[in-house]
């Protein structure tokens, strides 16, 4: 089966599907989040990937189960597709003490270590240099691990990405650049603030491959991610892959998307990456119509029960304020 | 009086200094149509042109130092810094360029520029976005430090800002925003350097910024309750400091409590209490100097935690008793 | 015993605690076969080679944040930054990802790293190059503030910081290198957070960090010509800060003059004075606790300006016998 | 005359000899300062760039009197060039207040603000933002001047350069960057710390226009620049310009060199930027062997004036100290 896509062997019928429900699970989650915000329910500020399900399902979806992530602000997605439990997320998100961080980080910064997300962050391009670390160290200790680095378009302009794809290339470790271009930062367009049409391009200036990838094409994204993260495990060093896709929803609670138009967002929107998949997967086969309903229904009542258990969940006790500091 | 929020009083301040000086201009990012991330500039690209309000890529070190460069060769710039905690790039422009060229080059040239930048908790954003770093600033000489805590003082210290032939930085408190008072029209300077009385008292000094002031007149107003008059000193400006107002509150009451939102340990509030020891108001101390600050722990993000963080009202009322039981 | 130089001490902490762990390894700008800007590291490549003796290039944010996330997966890095004024280039990846990440994680994770800096004036290398901005660091939760004064405090106070599991910020002075004394071949460890009486006295306590600490003993040795007893105590590390050595030497002496070469204006001396005026000791203090600091401009080139910023040997003289006269 | 050379109409014949007695002012005054240092006349640290004389006066003979520069800690060269007085540099070197910062500043911070130098910089990476700044202003006051940005191969690592480059290139600023490649940073080759063979092949990153000149060659660098900077003033942008070069000596003062060969130094020693140029110039006949001893002499004359300016001038006073700081 696998082979009519040309995917990587460990991409398995099964795991198609698990792919296709997971890119439901990492919707609902954030429509969900997207609710309980408008209802006050969550507090602080989110940011959803609604829209971008293909690219954080796809690029790990190449990955082996050793393989780590650095992951950013918009990072549920990535979360959810690295393994997280989506229960534990939405306490954090409520901040309860179930929650991935004890209710301490909040949605900016779930970490999950022992899956091998080594976290979302807050500050744009700022999980960059960790992922050179983190790349740093299995090559050090010959770990067979590689890096998939997640970050924005906004973030290619931050000095610590340059410094860090320069710093992987000389040191040719094993990390993978995943540049999310959903067009925008929170409202500067990359057309305006990037004077190249592909920011894939920038690779040139570190001496390592740069590729271009339709983030609604999520075998395109699996494929191209999956040879960049081989060829870095064999230690031929890092490479830059730009998905090219959307977010569909403001950048944060509270945009009026002034800075764009209903056009440009209804067109992404007709290029849906879940129901692109759908479709394919129906076409060869994979799925029917009846169990790609099934799939979907069983991301829904996940989130459902995450919610409830979110809900159900204590917040942490205060004296528990100045423990966590030091290890 | 008309009254403004302090959002709006911000505004009011650069509206009117860049309709009488061309040399002012906003750079800063997302400050165009966005409006900024807590909405200062709302309007102000449809008045001003996007020449004048420059939106800017997420480049927090070129933007500086951009804005450093412009300043030092005759613009006036006003760089908006979305969350104060972003400084932590922008240091090197300001700590080894800004604030230290115009000494370097013995006298010559100057850097009129201000960095306005939203800071403080209270927003349930954790502990990257919600830092009160002011005295890394304090620390350094060539720069001068501004926290105003009314839209009153806003407006005319941004003035005074604009007006300073030297680099300020000028910390809004997010909490703030939305507060509102009397503030007039018409232009005016509150002069950098000047502490404000926000309210007088024979019995206890407190020294109180930003956020702090307001909570500081909410405990001044429980402990008249208990027959116990707070003379409540906003010092507004860090640098220069207004040593001799303070000072002379404390020689009249002999007791005093210095409270700010930053970590204590380090903060500011010690560089103002042992000024105050140093001072000849120490003759006058009927009891210790007592300082309050937030705790030794990033900000957590769960809103329990993160109020139980910083100094609250009875935070400070239950410092002034302490002080006042003294012996 | 046999002398080693500060410099040699510090060099043998790190090769000793390399050739045990494998885990350990150095980064930073020319410390390979040019052995690092004053010479720390040099014949290190030759004995450890290039893969742990880790010439970077100059990328302080990508090579600060590599080692960050070198820590969290595993490895223990050992990171020279050139000069300590280059911190400012490395505040984010040290303030809002090392200190933070721990805690944001909700206690997973540990950032086992040091980040070694030599700092402050006396080479005529000018106001880019002679800061002591160790206030800073010490302001931030999570991180932890070494400043050894001696060769023999500096290998010990390394080992320690090399094993503790949290970030260091370890501190050099760069007048200190070439100074000796005593230094056991083996390798020992001298607890973070434990204040050293570098000399006893009963009259007046100095506290004084770095080269204030040999300052305040020469001043120590002319004052005991005119019969007053000084008491040194060196903190040797900021955060955590030995609280009850010096207030309990404060309780003896009822005088105190706190002295270091940073700043005064919003340096840690006003930490350290507030606490004590805060503690129990503030019922013994005779006179007004002095600080004496750095002046509040940018270091000057000329030597004899730039010798005249910061507190030399006559002024702590002064200082204490100022304390003296008091009253 | 210039036809010859096809240089711009600007670079006259007389022009043609000043610039050959300009190169050999740059390599006395440095060779000056290099024996003034080993016998401990001059103190602190200083970065000579003899055998990169043909970068700074070629670059800057490219450009009219209105443009200016910002310049880098090798920064004798472009300052000489840029028209500063030998006498006033020497003075400052030597810590005196005839200087061009009054003995506060030292080599690393040389500014001539009158004649368009924007300043040395101590910081890597530091001067670069600030160029941008100031084209920024050129543009928004219409003042018609290109800035010439000069950093090192070791630079264009820095997070600056690539913020710089792109905040630069999308607000379409007069700026011409000068990458000044001498081979190595400190100590660290540009080979090993930069995957790519040509520095100006990061232009692609930005979408600007990237060249390599070869750094003794004065007349094709003359030729480059200027076609950039005219490009730059017309309002197209910036560019950035490799400049193949090569310190002959050490880093700074105390550089063993470890890190390079003999027989490299002496290949590019052979290559020598004004015995080529001077070659050239007898070739077209607009010097003679006779005038061309004739120029190099009065400029050896010009520095020993300079010496004797320094040495006759007074030190700052003590009360100068803090004088300088705030505008
Ligand atoms: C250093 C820093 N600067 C600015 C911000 C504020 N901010 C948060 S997200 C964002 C936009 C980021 O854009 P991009 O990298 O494209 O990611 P996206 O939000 O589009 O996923 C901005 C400006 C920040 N968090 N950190
Ligand atoms: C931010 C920063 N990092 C490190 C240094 C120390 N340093 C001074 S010059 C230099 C090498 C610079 O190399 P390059 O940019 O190639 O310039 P060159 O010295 O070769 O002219 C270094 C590492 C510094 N001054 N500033
Ligand atoms: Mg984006
Ligand atoms: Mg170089």
């Amino acid at each position: 089966m696998e082979k009519t896509f040309n995917l990587p062997s460990h991409i398995t019928t099964d795991k198609l599907k698990d792919l296709y429900k997971q890119m439901w699970l990492i919707r609902y989650f954030d429509e969900k989040v997207d609710q309980f915000f408008a209802k006050g329910l969550i507090h602080g500020t989110t940011h959803l990937c609604v829209g971008q399900e293909a690219s954080a399902a796809g690029a790990i979806a190449a990955l082996q189960d050793i393989d780590k992530i650095t992951s950013t602000h918009r990072g549920h997605g990535h979360c959810i597709a690295k393994g997280a439990r989506t229960d534990k997320m939405m306490a954090e998100l409520f901040g309860r003490v179930t929650g991935y961080c004890k209710g301490k980080g909040g949605s900016m910064h779930i970490a999950d270590l022992e899956k091998g997300n080594l976290g979302a962050n807050g500050i744009v391009g700022g999980g960059i240099p960790l992922a050179v670390g983190a790349a740093l160290t299995s090559k050090m200790k010959n770990e067979g691990y590689v890096v998939l680095c997640f970050f924005g378009d906004g973030a290619s302009n931050e000095g610590s990405f340059h410094e860090s794809l320069n710093l992987a290339s000389i040191w040719g470790l094993p990390v993978v650049f995943i540049c999310e271009n959903n067009q925008y930062g929170m409202s500067g367009a990359a057309k305006d603030m990037i004077n190249i049409p592909d920011i894939a391009d920038r690779a040139g200036s570190y001496g390592i491959k740069g590729e271009v990838v339709d983030g609604n094409d999520l075998v395109e994204i699996i494929n191209t991610v999956y040879d960049a993260v081989e060829d870095a495990r064999d230690g031929n060093g890092p490479a830059l892959i730009e998905v090219k896709t959307y977010r569909w929803k403001g950048h944060s609670k509270s945009d009026a998307k002034k800075y764009r138009t209903r056009e440009e967002e209804q067109e992404w929107r007709s290029k849906d990456g879940i129901k692109r998949f759908k479709e394919l997967l129906i076409e060869e086969r994979v799925l029917t119509e009846e169990l790609a309903e099934e799939l979907q229904q069983e991301a829904k009542q996940e989130i459902e029960d995450a919610v409830r258990f979110a809900e159900n969940s204590k917040e942490p006790s205060i004296d528990t304020l100045l423990e966590d500091v030091y290890a | 009086m008309r009254e403004l929020t302090y959002l709006e009083a911000v505004r009011e301040a650069m509206s009117q200094e860049m309709r009488e000086n061309n040399d002012v201009f906003l750079l800063g990012e997302d400050i165009g149509v966005y409006g900024g991330a807590f909405g200062v500039t709302r309007g102000m690209i449809e008045e001003f042109g996007p020449e004048r309000i420059r939106n800017t890529p997420i480049s927090e070190s070129a933007i500086t130092g951009g804005a450093v460069g412009a300043a030092l060769t005759g613009m006036r710039p006003i760089l908006e810094l979305q969350f104060s905690d972003f400084i932590t790039i922008a240091m090197d422009q300001l700590t080894n360029q800004a604030a230290k060229l115009r000494y370097m080059y013995g006298g010559k040239g100057s850097v009129p520029m201000v960095l306005r930048t939203p800071a403080g908790s209270g927003t349930g954003a954790a502990a990257q976005h919600s830092q009160s770093l002011e005295a890394w600033v304090a620390h350094i000489p060539g720069l001068k430090v501004v926290q105003p805590s009314t839209a009153y003082d806003a407006k005319g210290l941004l003035k005074a800002a604009i007006d300073d032939d030297n680099p300020v930085i000028f910390y809004e408190h997010k909490l703030l925003y939305k507060t509102k008072c009397e503030v007039p029209e018409e232009p005016y300077t509150i002069p950098i350097g000047k502490a404000d009385i926000k309210r007088s008292g024979g019995d206890v000094t407190i020294v109180a910024t930003a956020i702090m002031v307001h909570r500081a007149l909410e405990a001044a107003e429980k402990l008249v309750k208990e027959g116990i008059e707070v003379e409540v000193i906003d010092p507004r400006t860090l640098v220069p400091l207004d040593e001799e107002t303070i000072v002379e509150s404390v020689k009249k009451t002999g007791r005093v409590v210095v409270v700010h939102e930053a970590v204590k340990r380090g903060g500011y509030g010690g560089e103002i209490a042992s000024m105050i020891a140093e001072s000849e108001a120490f003759d006058f101390l009927d009891s210790p100097i007592k300082r309050l600050g937030g705790l030794p722990v990033p900000i957590p993000y769960n809103p329990k935690l993160e109020k139980a963080t910083v100094p609250q009202v009875d935070d400070i009322v239950e410092a002034v008793k302490e002080t006042i039981r003294f012996k």
